[in-house]
């Protein structure tokens, strides 16, 4: 089966002021239907990663890849056309934050609304209903409702939640989710992942879950990529990563409190030059 | 501990060192930052430019003017074209020499410029600063105040003004001054808000420190940037109504060469003699468009959110 | 598992304090009106009080005898205590009667009525000139940053900031009028219309059309093109820069990201998304640039002779008419108050943010 | 281009307050009056020293020269169709005598007052008009005051209809406003014009006058369109957007006297503009400092740039065409002479003093002028500009130090500029009589005398003889500096024909302008 | 065990919202008191309230027995209590370099040998002085909270409150400035009172918590009640089951 997505040396770089800003450096990965999670601290490049394979990079930034193929549709050479038909249409990513990833001016049903018609010919009431189809699907109570607020009246959950129904609306084939709970309270988080969970299953789309929590990672995903410093690290399956190799891996895995385990102090990570290399 | 670097720095690197190992370094090192973000913008550039030629030819009017400013030849060199022997601007209907006036008149430009910025902006900073950090019923009266001037038709109020004062640039200053500051009020009342509840200002707070101390300290300083940007860019507008006034006689006296007088003056040549006003229209243009400039490119330099990435 | 509902916490919070939040908005507009209406009053008069000129003088000229002049004083309650002769301006004021002209011996209200739509025609196609032309521009301005396009509105911007208006309209007056004769003499309509076209709004764009007269609506606009363009240029310097502005930050957010997540095209973005955020603030800016054209058009209107407010307040400065002074400034004070609410009520509008508030 | 039947001028209107004849006092309004009211007599333009009738027929001086008896043309109306009778004429005046407005003092010093007016003025049958004065004055002063715009008849029936009743009080022992509201802008004449519409700063609309009894306008209207600025003016009456333009500058002048299509009318106004030293200032009071300011003017300069064709060097108070005019220019630009003056006096290094300016042209541009040649022999003027209620205001507070500006004639006679240099009768600061004598505190009991008299003098050959002292005597050691004596021009589209611009403000009549 | 800082029945009331409802805790001398609670529960106004940053409708504050009014503190309640804040890149104030900003609580106290304690207090926080004087835009977030937390420590205080100190770091960097604070607590004897919303992040550090919903405290318990599963609220047993990591519920 050949994969859905195929990332070869994938490479992001900023010309800044102060130089050559490297965000991403040489990323290689495949992705078939699985969920795919990559992790790594602040500023390692999960986002940028991601953001490339959406086409989502400011245009002043400068992308090569030996391969960046969806689907067999080699996206480096793709029109911006192109890439536009495909996003939120076969790929879509959900992103970070909520509460500034709405348009606060539109209502939610509306953005969701857009999504379905920017790429199917659809009527407007049936559009309506399938949009209002998903927020039940998405779990929030009372859709009806819900469609017609502004995304300031409703809670962070929900409008995570309204986020992932205007991205999975079309039905895409492949799911982007960066970071997509980390701005959410714990319990709320699980929901959110439950949600996505059965999405995915149901739908048998591939995932690529961004996060930088280890722990939340390896419970969800089936394998997990951890980056550093614009690279990736170590490639391991979810359930192997209590015996992951890298040295940064294992700090990363051990250096958060746990309840009950009683370490004083906490192992702290000692970076390696080398690990950047 | 950090190894102080054996190698002797360019005076480049000590600037923008991340690790200054002085106050002043530091100091001196944001200013370079500001100052290369600044001189990045060419436009910008050519704004200071345009302001420190200004300044010079205010200083040094008296050496570079050709002729007298306010004494002319009326019988014998009256409204002579630019390019005229002598006259490299030509003259005005009192036969004097509008190069000379011009230079003379960028003093008053000058003297008009700094002295509202001078007493505008400070009024504007305090009232505004008090305002938000204090809240409640001191905010309401102060920006009652402020409303009111600001519903006050602008140059109806410094026309009043001058009419009671009496013409004069001075009270033409004071006038445009006395309009000018509700702006500035209310961009800083708004910075405040903004800033009065962040952490920081908690912080302070939690310090003990009076409200007095914050305001001065911690508040002011964050609203300084903004109405500098604020302020560089009104002073275009601030020449343009001391014209105005001047364009109405109630400006600057004669013979004074204030350039919107000037142009008043020569409007009723405009017709035959273009020079006449055109020469200071272009002057006021110039300078208002490098404040404009310059403005522009303080707001990029000193304001790096709006800058964009 | 269930869910913590924290958003009817908050709906409920909001829906609580709408009713009373909107008496709360009400109350402020009218303890904003009141207050600003009596500090016009009050500075206005103060100003009236402190102006070196006799105002009897403005009644009378200079060669009146002196009997006459010590009676005209007393007449016009000028021997009265300053506080006593403040509480007879408010009264009358409260009633709407700004007292009679002495300058135009109108009621000072009546000539209001007439040159306040001349200022406002002028003022209003300005600022639609302005704003119709300066929204796209800078929008194109921002989507475009720092091409060719950007850099050359940026330009035309600045020289609208910092051209002296007067000066522009002496010159564009030369070329439109004089040389190329495509506009018409300054004023608002032919004389040779004084008899033929009685206006009834006072717009007399509006009239002339409304009355389907076209030679004179022909004749109206050639009048009004040239100084509206002057005050449309103006605006749309201001409008041109906010609107870039605006749309920068705008487009900067990561909601413009999620639209291009979507799959929207960029013009969609543009024009729809962004722009509909950045209208929020724009709204104001174009309220206040309209209000500064509505109360700062004196020069214009001085060099066209265009018989409109400010040139009616500014004369009326100038003779120590008071009672005009009062009154305009009061009325340019109430379109300004009234401005400005309608713009905080648009911005309420256009925000849902702020609707429930 | 303007309607045919319609005469277009462009010109300063913003000084018109009232259209009341019995009120107005302004330049603008003595025209407009001039073109819609009918006077008893009238400036005979041929002769300006004399007068002639308008609605008079004829009229005698009785012996003692205390009544003026005026019999009235027969069967002429009022543009409302109202017989004109003697009666109007009497009401007319007993009207402007009550009111007591500002111009009525033309008419009160001939002893007229509210309580004996009925008396003095009256109708004595249906034509037939006495006027009884206090004193035996001459009889061409009289006549003169009568043609003053104050001296309008108008139509009493038409006015009486529209009085406004007024409370009674201390200062104004009438009930009524004798229709002066409704007359500020409203129209009860009889001249050739009717007053059609006034707007303040915008337009003054005349119309003909069908039933006037003279010989009928041949323009259907005539429209004073408000323009202040001499520029404006030039490029519309170049384009042809009006007829004529009335406030040209010298430059604008310059250019269109060769213009395609436009000629140009000028007439000598009784307007001298002058610059006065107020003798409350110790260094001004000094004879050899005002004698050396009169030395200190660039007349030559001025009078070929600044006034160009606006005005003519005139150095004595009384301006050309008025009885007893001193045609003498004793003073050129002399700085070495002035400086000689000012060393008599003590000044040698020179002084400083302001000097008040009103804000417009050329009186901006002359007083620059002075400042700079003043500068030469020292004396440094710091102007002080303000618009002209504002300087005004100073001037009669006797706050100045140096006031520029221009004295007009009330009427065409040689009292009235006479009177105000020359008169002061109480020079402490609460005088009454603010004449510029007082208003620079000159106080001149001989001179005051001498005024007096002229106004008693019958012979025309020695009232002339004492106003030409009079004049002498300022030139000499008043501290008045009289510059240049107005000359009213327009700037005239060729099609006009017999647009004719009086010796005063109340005489350019425009009955007679036709277009082609 | 005296009581270093105590909050009986304190409520808050933000224009018309109750942000805390009648909510009491103690917290011993010495001890290491922790808050936990969803986001909104009021855990940073509580915190607030005893700064004297929050408006406090009533109930009683005490600090070592001595009662406070509710809103004004005197100079020495900020020699005794200091506070460090959730967002580092918010809490220090952008135009100061790290050193003027040291120097401030100085110069308020008045407080002599400003350069000795400025070089020690970087030191003790485990920056060089080679840091004194940046500005906080050229540290990272661990090293803003480092400074932030020097700044509390400057004027030596007994009594340390933490919002969220480490929720805005990286995991690496939040055990650093996890051991920092121990470290502190430890050498100075300082009393804790510590939010997070992070339960392993509070039991790691804290004997003693209560868990805040709504504005409400729900449970009082100890660090150990905890680890040994003693709960009694429901929703605290949601908390302890959302921290263990994603549990996929068979289709
Ligand atoms: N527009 C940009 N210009 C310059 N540098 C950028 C830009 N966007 C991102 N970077 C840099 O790229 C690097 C990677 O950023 P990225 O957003 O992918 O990090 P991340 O792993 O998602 O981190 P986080 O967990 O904080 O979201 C960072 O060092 C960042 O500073
Ligand atoms: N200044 C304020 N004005 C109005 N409401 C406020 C203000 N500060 C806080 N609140 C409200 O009080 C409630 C409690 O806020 P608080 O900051 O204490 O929560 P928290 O538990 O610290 O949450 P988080 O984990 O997000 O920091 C919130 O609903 C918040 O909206
Ligand atoms: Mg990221
Ligand atoms: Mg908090």
């Amino acid at each position: 089966m050949s994969p859905l997505l195929t990332v070869k040396d994938l490479r992001v770089s900023f010309p800044t002021r102060t130089g050559l800003v490297e965000a991403v450096r040489g990323v290689t990965f495949s992705l078939g239907r699985e969920r795919l999670g990559i992790v790594g601290e602040s500023g390692s490049g999960k986002s940028q990663t991601g953001r490339a394979i959406m086409g989502l990079t400011p245009p002043h930034a400068r992308i090569t890849a030996k391969t960046l193929t969806f689907d067999g549709i080699d996206l480096l050479t793709a029109s911006p056309r192109q890439r536009r038909e495909l996003r939120g249409n076969r790929v879509a990513m959900i992103l970070q934050d909520p509460k500034y990833s709405l348009n606060p001016v539109m209502t939610i049903g509306r953005q969701i609304v857009e999504t379905l018609r920017t790429h199917r010919r659809i009527g407007a009431s049936e559009a309506k209903e399938r949009a209002i189809a998903m927020l039940e699907a998405v779990q929030i109570r009372d859709a009806a409702r819900v469609f017609d607020l502004h995304p300031h009246e409703i809670s962070g959950g929900m409008g995570q939640r309204a986020m992932i129904a205007m991205m999975l609306i079309a039905e895409p084939e492949l799911l982007i989710a960066d970071e997509p709970t980390s701005a959410l309270d714990v319990t709320v988080q699980l929901d959110v992942l439950a949600i996505l969970d059965k999405l995915v299953a149901q739908r048998g789309m591939g995932l690529i879950f961004v996060s930088h929590d280890l722990r939340l990672v390896s419970s969800f995903c089936d394998r997990v990529i951890v980056m550093y410093a614009g690279r990736i690290v170590e490639e391991i399956a979810a359930q192997d990563l209590r015996n992951a190799r890298h040295p940064y891996t294992q700090g990363l895995l051990s250096c958060m409190p746990e309840i009950g385990s009683d370490r004083h102090p906490l192992p702290v990570l000692d970076r390696k030059p080398e690990w950047a290399l | 501990m950090t190894a102080v670097p054996s190698a002797p720095m360019s005076r480049r690197d000590w600037l923008l060192s991340d690790r200054p190992q002085s106050r002043m370094q530091a100091r001196l090192g944001r200013a370079y930052m500001t100052w290369r973000r600044f001189s990045a913008n060419r436009l910008a550039l050519l704004g200071l430019g345009i302001l420190v030629l200004l300044i010079l030819m205010a200083i040094f009017a008296g050496v570079l003017s050709p002729h007298s400013p306010v004494t002319g030849n009326l019988a014998g060199a009256r409204l002579l074209p630019p390019g005229s022997p002598g006259y490299l601007l030509g003259t005005d209907e009192q036969g004097r020499d509008i190069l000379s006036r011009l230079l003379h008149g960028s003093r008053l430009t000058l003297f008009v410029i700094i002295l509202v910025a001078v007493i505008a902006a400070p009024i504007g900073l305090v009232v505004g600063a008090v305002a938000g950090y204090a809240g409640g019923w001191v905010d309401a009266v102060l920006m009652r105040i402020t409303d009111i001037f600001l519903a006050f038709p602008k140059l109806v109020l410094a026309l009043a003004l001058v009419a009671a004062l009496g013409p004069g640039i001075e009270n033409a200053v004071l006038a445009i001054a006395v309009t000018s500051w509700p702006p500035y009020a209310r961009i800083a009342r708004a910075e405040t808000m903004t800033v009065r509840n962040a952490d920081y200002i908690a912080a302070v707070r939690l310090m003990g420190a009076s409200p007095l101390r914050i305001v001065l300290l911690h508040v002011m300083p964050m609203c300084l940037s903004s109405l500098i940007v604020r302020i560089t860019l009104d002073m275009a507008g601030v020449i343009l109504t001391a014209a105005g006034l001047g364009f109405l006689g109630l400006g600057a006296q004669p013979p004074l060469p204030e350039w919107g007088a000037m142009i008043a003056s020569g409007r009723r040549f405009i017709l035959d003699q273009w020079w006449v006003a055109t020469m200071p229209g272009i002057a006021i243009l110039l300078v208002s468009l490098a404040f404009n400039l310059l403005g522009d490119g303080l707001r990029d330099a000193l304001d790096p959110r709006e800058a964009g990435q | 598992m269930t869910l913590p509902e924290t958003s009817q916490m908050v709906a409920g919070r909001s829906k609580g304090a709408r009713a009373r939040g909107r008496a709360a908005i009400v109350a402020r507009f009218l303890v904003v009106i009141v207050t600003t209406y009596l500090g016009l009053l009050a500075v206005t008069f103060f100003i009236g009080r402190v102006i070196p000129i006799d105002p009897v003088l403005a009644v009378l000229g200079d060669r009146a005898p002196a009997h006459v002049v010590e009676r005209v004083r007393e007449e016009m309650g000028l021997n009265l205590p300053l506080y006593q002769q403040f509480l007879r301006y408010l009264g009358d004021a409260l009633q709407g009667n700004f007292g009679t002209s002495v300058l135009t011996t109108n009621p000072v209200m009546t000539d209001i009525r007439r040159v306040l739509p001349a200022t406002f025609e002028l003022a209003t196609l300005g600022t639609l000139i302005g704003s119709l032309i300066g929204v796209p521009l800078g929008v194109l301005a921002a989507v475009k940053r720092g091409s060719l396009i950007d850099q050359a509105v940026r330009i035309v911007g600045l020289i609208g900031y910092s051209v002296p208006i007067f000066w522009l309209a002496l010159l564009s007056l030369l070329l439109f009028y004089a040389q190329l004769r495509w506009v018409a003499f300054p004023g608002r309509i032919d004389v040779v219309y004084e008899y033929t076209f009685t206006p009834k709004t006072g717009l007399f764009l509006l009239d002339s059309l409304w009355q389907g007269q076209w030679d004179v609506f022909r004749d109206v606009f050639r009048h009004i093109i040239l100084p509206a363009s002057l005050l449309g240029y103006v605006s749309l310097a201001y409008i041109s820069r906010m609107t870039r502005n605006f749309m920068l930050n705008e487009l900067s957010q990561e909601y413009i990201v999620a639209a291009r997540a979507k799959g929207l095209s960029e013009s969609r973005i543009i024009w729809f998304h962004a722009l509909r955020n950045a209208a929020v603030p724009l709204v104001t800016v174009i309220a206040l640039s309209y209000a500064s054209l509505l109360e700062g058009s004196v020069l214009t209107e001085t060099v066209f002779a265009w018989p409109g407010i400010g040139l009616y307040i500014t004369n009326s400065l100038q003779n120590a008419d008071m009672n005009a002074v009062l009154g305009g400034t009061i009325v340019i004070g109430s379109i300004f108050i009234a401005i400005n609410i309608l713009s905080d009520i648009l911005y309420r509008t256009l925000d849902p943010r702020t609707r429930a508030r | 281009a303007t309607p045919a039947d319609t005469l277009v001028q462009a010109w300063a209107i913003d000084d018109i307050i009232s259209m009341d004849p019995g009120e107005a006092f302004e330049i603008s309004t003595a025209e407009i009056t001039a073109n819609t009211y009918s006077l008893l007599v009238r400036l005979d333009l041929a002769d300006t020293s004399k007068v002639k009738g308008d609605l008079a027929e004829s009229w005698t001086v009785s012996d003692d020269g205390l009544t003026f008896t005026f019999k009235l043309k027969p069967g002429m109306t009022f543009a409302s169709g109202n017989p004109i009778t003697a009666e109007d004429v009497a009401w007319s005046i007993e009207r402007v005598i009550k009111m007591d407005k500002s111009p009525a003092f033309i008419l009160t010093q001939f002893g007229l007052s509210g309580d004996n007016v009925t008396e003095k003025a009256k109708a004595v049958d249906a034509t037939t008009f006495t006027l009884t004065v206090d004193k035996p004055y001459a009889p061409s002063f009289v006549l003169n005051c009568l043609t003053a715009t104050v001296g309008s008849i108008v139509d009493k029936k038409l006015v009486l209809e529209h009085v406004a009743p007024v409370e009674k009080t201390a200062e104004n022992k009438y009930d009524n406003d004798f229709g002066n509201a409704w007359l500020k802008t409203n129209f009860a004449g009889s001249g050739p014009f009717k007053l059609r519409e006034w707007r303040a700063n915008e337009v003054v609309v005349l119309e003909r006058n069908d039933t006037y009894f003279g010989e009928k306008p041949k323009l259907a209207r005539v429209i004073y369109r408000h323009l202040k600025e001499s520029s404006g003016q030039r490029l519309a009456l170049e384009n042809g957007d009006i007829d004529i333009a009335r406030n040209l500058e010298p430059n604008d002048l310059e250019s269109t006297a060769g213009k395609e299509g436009i000629v140009q009318t000028s007439a000598p106004k009784g307007t001298v503009f002058y610059f006065s030293l107020n003798q409350k200032n110790p260094n001004l009071a000094k004879p050899e400092v005002i004698e050396a300011f009169k030395y200190l003017v660039d007349y030559d300069a001025i009078g070929s740039t600044l006034i160009k064709g606006v005005g003519e060097v005139h150095q004595t108070f009384l301006p050309k065409g008025v009885l007893g005019e001193l045609d003498e220019k004793p003073f050129t630009f002399d700085v070495a002479k002035a400086k000689a003056l000012l060393a008599k006096a003590g000044l040698p290094d020179g002084f400083t003093v302001t000097m008040d300016v009103r804000s417009n042209q050329p009186t901006t541009g002359i007083a620059e002028s002075i400042q700079q040649t003043a500068a030469q022999a020292g004396i440094k003027i710091d102007i002080i500009p303000g618009d002209g209620k504002q300087t005004i205001t100073k001037f009669r507070a006797r706050t100045h130090d140096i006031y520029i500006g221009v004295w007009g004639q009330d009427y065409f006679d040689p009292n009235s500029n006479a009177e105000t240099f020359t008169i002061n009768y109480d020079n402490s600061d609460e005088g009454k009589n603010k004449t510029l004598a007082w208003r620079n505190a000159w106080d001149v009991p001989d001179l005051t005398e001498q005024t007096k008299a002229a106004l008693l003098e019958k012979d025309p050959a020695k009232r002339a003889d004492i106003y030409k002292g009079l004049q002498k005597a300022v030139l000499d050691r008043g501290p008045f500096v009289v510059i240049y004596q107005q000359t009213e021009v327009a700037g005239v589209r060729k099609d006009v024909q017999n647009f004719k611009l009086g010796p005063s403000f109340d005489t350019t009549f425009l009955g007679g302008v036709t277009k082609e | 065990m005296s009581i270093a800082v105590s909050a009986r029945d304190v409520t808050v009331i933000y224009e018309d919202f109750k942000a805390l409802d009648s909510v009491s805790i103690a917290v011993g001398k010495g001890q290491s008191y922790g808050l936990v609670g969803e986001s909104g529960s009021g855990k940073s106004t509580l915190l607030r309230a005893i700064a004297g940053l929050a408006p406090v409708a009533s109930g009683t504050l005490e600090v070592h027995g001595r009662t406070l009014a509710l809103r004004r503190r005197d100079k020495a309640f900020y020699r005794d209590v200091q506070m460090v804040f959730q967002d580092p890149y918010g809490s220090l104030h952008p135009r100061q370099t790290i050193d003027r900003l040291l120097q401030e609580p100085l110069a308020i106290h008045g407080i002599s040998d400003a350069e000795a304690r400025i070089a020690r207090a970087l030191d003790e926080v485990g920056l060089g002085t080679g840091f004194r004087f940046r500005y906080s835009h050229q540290l990272s977030g661990g090293q803003r909270q480092r400074v932030a937390i020097a700044r509390a420590l400057i004027v030596e205080p007994s009594i340390l409150l933490l919002d969220e100190p480490t929720s805005a770091l990286d995991a690496s960097v939040q055990a650093e400035v996890l051991n920092l604070l121990e470290q502190i607590r430890r050498d100075r004897g300082l009393t804790f009172l510590m939010v997070s919303h992070d339960l392993g992040v509070v039991t790691h550090m804290c004997d003693q918590l209560a868990v805040m919903r709504n504005g409400r405290v729900v449970e009082h318990l100890s660090a150990s009640d905890l680890v040994e599963g003693r709960i009694t609220a429901d929703y605290t047993r949601n908390l302890m089951v959302a921290s263990k990591g994603f549990v996929r519920t068979p289709a």
